[in-house]
């Protein structure tokens, strides 16, 4: 049956089978591209440190997460645009209660969420933010010059995923087992995508900025 | 792991080639390199850290795009997903040609700062991967000639400028007049073994005089060596790990006969990153002696209370940090406190220390003469932090940023002299005579 | 049975039933069927006009339920009325005939009335391809016998989970060869009464709009009376401001439990059910389930037997295996394995066949 | 499982506050704008509040604020149907009910009079035979029943 003509029938496809292939393709593919960078490893570094590897480096994963004055200075508006969407998205993905008991059932943790009208609230500006970062994609020159179809493709991935998950939220699409399955069928293609494209940078950020920071730390640089 | 000479060179055939090159990008390839490329996320921050791109507005010198070669070689060979799309026949593969285009953003457009490095929201080490490119840029032939001419005076004659022996020495005997204190040569057992720059010996040798100055006032034991003087280091500029390498076992190789247990750097960033840093990963082991920038052993003398000064300098002075020194070795606080020292009106620039800007011929920038309408664009960002705070003099470390910052500012017209900072304590020692 | 000849409004005022009386029944059937009360005057005309159709009532694979939801609702005057209103010719569950005679009354009746009477069907029903036997009436299969009984009928009604959707035979895994009404009807205008069991005014609610507008009511995407099935539970819940509120119960005992907040985290469906259950109540207006302080099981929605868990949340996945999830982990961890340990010898090959560059290599490209 | 008599059973009332009243207030505002229509245009509204998602303390609030009036009305016409005005003039609530005293359906009616208080027009038909048929009875002397 069409996804119009039986729209349960959709959700509940999305909600299992397909549910079952994305997260068996996105751990095979995060775990495949995570031992590819850990396997790798670094050489013997002979140089007499300054400083130790291990605090600098997870002091860069944090720090890393708001930018130097000077850089915000010059580009506020690529970093505030940013700094909203990311932060929005991972509340709403965080902390909306319905996905908190998804992670619950996934993985039997869980935390506090926060009210509804609030976390929709939030989606609303991240939609507003992810559009703005995709005019400054397509305006600003050496955006403009770095983007690859892949950007496109992920920004829209990502901007569907929370489109259909505020439709879905404020019942804007009817019947309702059609907007849960597209938000969901959506969210299995982002998962989908997540290994294979710069989506793995949600988790390879932290070890980027490790190595970072312990590469300078170890020069006795706080990076 | 000195260079071994290839055994069957064939004298018709080119050294240099795309495979050749191919391999070289091949064997920088590590986890930090893996977790970089898979991090990034296109956000052009970079773009806004560099004085090349800020000061041209082009975006082709747009950091993270200058290292397009070797990520293509980590895609298609070192991920699943590339060997997919390269069975697929979808995936982009490394030309010649497109290294052709890229040498001018490698090694032209970048001074290997490392501002870039400092600021994306990912973290990548932009900087560090710039310098793996230049390995896999050697190798298939695409180093600029200025660079690839000063390696080859760098190994063949002991200095990338073709410096001498005899030059130096003539300056040792005028240093000795001029000071009436001995400059120690080849003096085997003492504390320091003290390296200097080509560029230093020619175009500032009041260099050599404050520093046989503040060892005699402080009553440290140093030497200079016959065997190697040459601090600075041709071979990471251009970025080849076998010339590096054979240059710095000349400095260990000095630094063992004469068995010292400090070797100094001058005041020079590259050297101090090479010989410091970079050093004994290229010969593959630890150093049977510790490595100290100048600016770094005057302040533990200071620390120690072996540098005593008299007077401070009354007008307006300001500090470039030199890239190599602070923002990739660490020594920031060091020569603050040397400059509380000496200087009155001490205003530091906006963005300092990690956060400097370049002056714009790091790198290999500064020898490589195709390069120098660049130099002069990337220094536009130095001379604003400068027209900032309108310093008197300006102050600093290394003698490539000193002669940037004296040609920059004589090109724009602006009057501000530049001094290197250990003249500027050798200067105000007490208990000697005053300054000529 | 009365004869089919009268029309209602004749009928009703043969049955002593005033003017005051039948205004206060189409207010009531109305209210039923969910129309607002300005349409009531143009109901009660058209309804006073109306011809009391045939029905026959064919029970398959049931456990009548819905049955018993209808004879048991609320309104037995208003139920009475409407039943009155319609000339039930079999349902061998109710009436009093059995075996053979009863069988006769159903084909007599279909002979009379084709093309005109109306076909209420409960209980999905093996499909054609299934062995037959599974269920039967009569010595002859469901199947053959909807499919004779279709013939003839003006309009279709399923009535409950599994004449509308297959319902709990047709559950995974389906060892009857369950289908649902529609899926072997497809000529014939059809409604489905979804619910396990449906409101009993819903049923009653749908005949009553047959009667007055001589039509089905409008459907959905599942052909369920809009009426009735427009809304999900979720958009009529009394507790819905507690889920706009952020406030839920997190088991059936906790403060938000007692305190009447939203349900849910305890597996409630009622976002993705629609039905009428949050408006209409059940047993006599008393209450409903969520009221009553137990999740929506969504079951008037299809494949509802099989949608996970009942006390699962709506976001969770229905067939979740973290087992699964790991396993696929370890599979990722050694392909990444291999690929990483090729690349370092990829790695170790190049630096170690790497060709040293020398000077005189460098000289030459001066 | 353990036996159901090792369950604690409490029974406590909760008390809700307003909690539970989220969904009177809308239908309030509603007949707000009935008012305003019937007082503007003389045309009446009626509100099915089956048709409301109530809670089980909604329809109390509703009718606490709504009050009670001067007219209350019964008839009597397949099950009691009581009619009440509230204290808002032009506000009536019907209740109607079967014999079991169930209720079929709950209305506010915003007009000058509900119309099934009103005589019905179909029934005047019948009016003046009855009457006749009455008077005819009475002057025979005839006792009544009603």
């Amino acid at each position: 049956m069409t996804t119009i003509a039986d729209p349960m029938g959709f959700l509940l496809f999305t909600k299992g089978p397909l549910f079952n292939i994305a997260i068996a393709i996105f751990a095979l593919g995060l775990a495949a591209r995570l031992a590819e960078i850990l396997l790798l490893g670094r050489r013997p570094n002979f140089a007499e440190p300054r400083a130790g590897e291990w605090l600098p480096g997870l002091r860069t994963v944090v720090t890393r997460t708001l930018p130097d004055p000077g850089t915000f200075k010059r580009a506020p508006f690529n970093v505030l645009t940013g700094l909203i969407w990311h932060v929005g998205f991972l509340v709403a993905l965080l902390l909306f209660i319905p996905h908190i008991e998804l992670i619950k059932g996934l993985f039997g943790v869980s935390w506090p969420g926060l009210p509804n009208p609030f976390v929709d609230l939030v989606t609303a500006v991240t939609l507003v933010a992810l559009a703005a970062t995709l005019v400054h994609r397509l305006t600003h020159p050496v955006k403009k010059r770095l983007s690859t179809i892949e950007d496109y493709l992920i920004w829209a991935v990502t901007f569907l995923v929370v489109l259909t998950g505020y439709l879905a939220y404020n019942r804007l699409i009817n019947p309702y087992p059609l907007a849960l399955g597209l938000h969901i069928l959506t969210a299995e293609l982002f998962l989908i995508l997540l290994p294979f494209t710069k989506l793995t940078h949600i988790f390879t950020v932290f070890i980027a900025r490790w190595y970072n920071g312990a590469s300078f730390g170890r020069r006795g640089v706080q990076s | 792991m000195s260079p071994i000479a290839n055994p069957v060179v064939n004298p018709e055939a080119t050294a240099f080639n795309l495979e050749r090159g191919l391999a070289a990008f091949r064997a920088e390839i590590d986890g930090p390199v893996a977790a970089f490329f898979s991090s990034c996320v296109h956000c052009g921050i970079c773009a806004q850290s560099c004085p090349f791109y800020l000061e041209t507005g082009d975006p082709k010198y747009t950091p993270i795009l200058k290292l397009e070669p070797l990520r293509l070689v980590w895609e298609s060979e070192f991920t699943l997903w590339g060997k997919i799309k390269g069975a697929l026949g979808l995936q982009q593969r490394v030309t010649d040609a497109m290294l052709a285009e890229w040498e001018e953003l490698i090694y032209d457009s970048c001074s290997m700062c490392g501002r870039c490095s400092m600021v994306c929201p990912v973290g990548n080490d932009i900087q560090a991967m710039v310098r793996k490119s230049r390995e896999g840029m050697v190798a298939a032939g695409h180093a600029p000639e200025g660079l690839a001419g000063a390696a080859v005076r760098a190994v063949k004659t002991g200095s990338p400028m073709g410096l001498q022996w005899k030059t130096l020495q003539v300056q040792i005997e005028h240093v000795q007049t001029s000071s009436g204190l001995t400059v120690p040569v080849d003096q085997a057992g003492v504390d320091y073994l003290v390296m200097l720059s080509s560029m230093e010996v020619i175009n500032f040798p009041e260099y050599l005089e404050a520093i046989t100055k503040i060892f005699d006032h402080a009553g440290v034991t140093w030497t200079l060596s016959t065997q190697c003087f040459e601090a600075t280091n041709a071979g990471i500029q251009i970025g080849n790990k076998d010339i590096a390498a054979l240059l710095v076992e000349r400095v260990v190789d000095a630094a063992v006969t004469l068995g010292v247990k400090n070797v100094i750097s001058p005041e020079c960033g590259h050297a101090y990153t090479a010989i410091r840093w970079e050093g004994p990963n290229l010969i593959g082991r630890r150093y049977p002696f510790r490595v100290f920038h100048i600016i770094e052993v005057m302040d533990q003398l200071r620390a120690q209370g072996r540098i005593t000064t008299a007077g401070k300098e009354l007008d307006r002075l300001s500090l470039h940090d030199p890239c190599n020194l602070a923002r990739k070795s660490g020594v920031i606080q060091q020569q603050r406190n040397l400059m509380d020292l000496v200087a009155e009106q001490f205003v530091e620039l906006p963005e300092h220390g990690r956060f400097q800007w370049c002056c714009g011929a790091g790198g290999g920038v500064s020898s490589n003469e195709r390069a120098e309408p660049l130099k002069l664009a990337a220094f536009k960002r130095k001379k604003a932090q400068i027209e900032a705070v309108e310093p008197e003099r300006m102050v600093t470390m290394c003698a490539t940023c000193r002669t940037q910052l004296e040609e920059g500012l004589e090109h724009f017209n602006m009057d501000i002299p530049v001094v290197g900072l250990t003249e500027l304590i050798a200067d105000h020692l007490v208990d000697k005579e005053e300054p000529t | 049975m009365t004869t089919t000849k009268h029309r209602v409004g004749e009928h009703l005022r043969d049955q002593g039933v005033s003017r005051r009386a039948f205004l206060k029944f189409c207010t009531a059937s109305a209210s039923l069927m969910a129309l607002p009360p300005g349409l009531i005057p143009a109901m009660a005309a058209a309804l006073e006009q109306a011809r009391r159709p045939s029905v026959i009532w064919l029970s398959f694979q049931e456990c009548t339920g819905c049955t018993e939801s209808l004879t048991r609702s609320h309104a037995p005057t208003v139920e009475d009325l409407i039943l009155e209103m319609i000339s039930l010719d079999y349902h061998h569950t109710l009436q009093a005939a059995a075996g053979e005679a009863a069988e006769a009354a159903r084909e007599q009746a279909m002979k009379d009335n084709f093309g005109k009477y109306l076909l209420i069907v409960d209980g999905s029903l093996p499909g054609p391809d299934a062995n037959p036997g599974y269920s039967t009436i009569a010595g002859v299969s469901n199947y053959a016998m909807l499919m004779e009984a279709v013939e003839g009928a003006a309009a279709v009604i399923a009535v409950g989970t599994c004449a509308a959707f297959g319902g709990l035979p047709e559950a995974a895994p389906n060892p009857t060869g369950a289908v649902a009404v529609m899926d072997l009807i497809k000529n014939k205008p059809l409604v489905n009464v979804s619910g396990c069991p449906p409101v009993p005014m819903v049923i009653t609610g749908v005949l009553a709009h047959y009667l007055a507008f001589g039509r089905l009511p409008e459907r959905d995407a599942y052909h369920r009376p809009l009426a009735f099935f427009g809304q999900s539970i979720h958009d009529r819940c009394y507790r819905r401001p507690f889920y706009d509120k952020g406030l839920f119960a997190e088991t059936f005992d906790d403060e938000g439990a007692r305190a009447g907040w939203c349900l849910y985290r305890l597996g409630c469906k009622g976002p993705s059910t629609y039905n009428a259950c949050a408006t209409m109540r059940w047993n006599a207006g008393t209450s409903w389930p969520i009221e009553a302080g137990h999740p929506c099981l969504g079951c008037s929605e299809p494949r509802f037997w099989d949608a996970g868990s009942f006390y699962a949340p709506l976001s969770v996945p229905t067939d979740l295996s973290s087992s699964r999830i790991l396993t696929a982990g370890a599979a990722g961890a050694l392909v990444g394995g291999t690929v990483a340990t090729l690349a370092r010898r990829t790695v170790a090959t190049a630096a170690t066949s790497r060709q040293p560059v020398t000077a005189d290599e460098l000289e030459q490209t001066l | 499982m353990s036996a159901l008599s090792s369950i604690p059973v409490r029974v406590q009332s909760v008390s809700h506050g307003t909690a539970n009243c989220g969904n009177a207030v809308p239908i309030l505002h509603e007949v707000r704008h009935a008012l305003e229509r019937l007082i503007a245009t003389g045309e009446g509204t009626q509100i099915d509040l089956n048709a409301i998602p109530f809670g089980p303390e909604d329809e109390a609030h509703l009718l606490a604020v709504l009050g009670v009036g001067e007219v209350r009305a019964t008839i009597d016409a397949l099950g009691p149907t009581h009619v009440q005005e509230t204290a808002i003039p032009g506000v009536w609530l019907i209740d109607y009910r079967i014999t079991e005293d169930q209720r079929l359906a709950l209305h506010l009616d915003i007009g000058d009079i509900p119309e099934i208080l009103r005589t019905q027009r179909q029934d005047l038909d019948t009016a003046l035979t009855t009457l006749d048929a009455r008077l005819t009875r009475a002057q025979g002397g005839a006792q009544f029943e009603s």
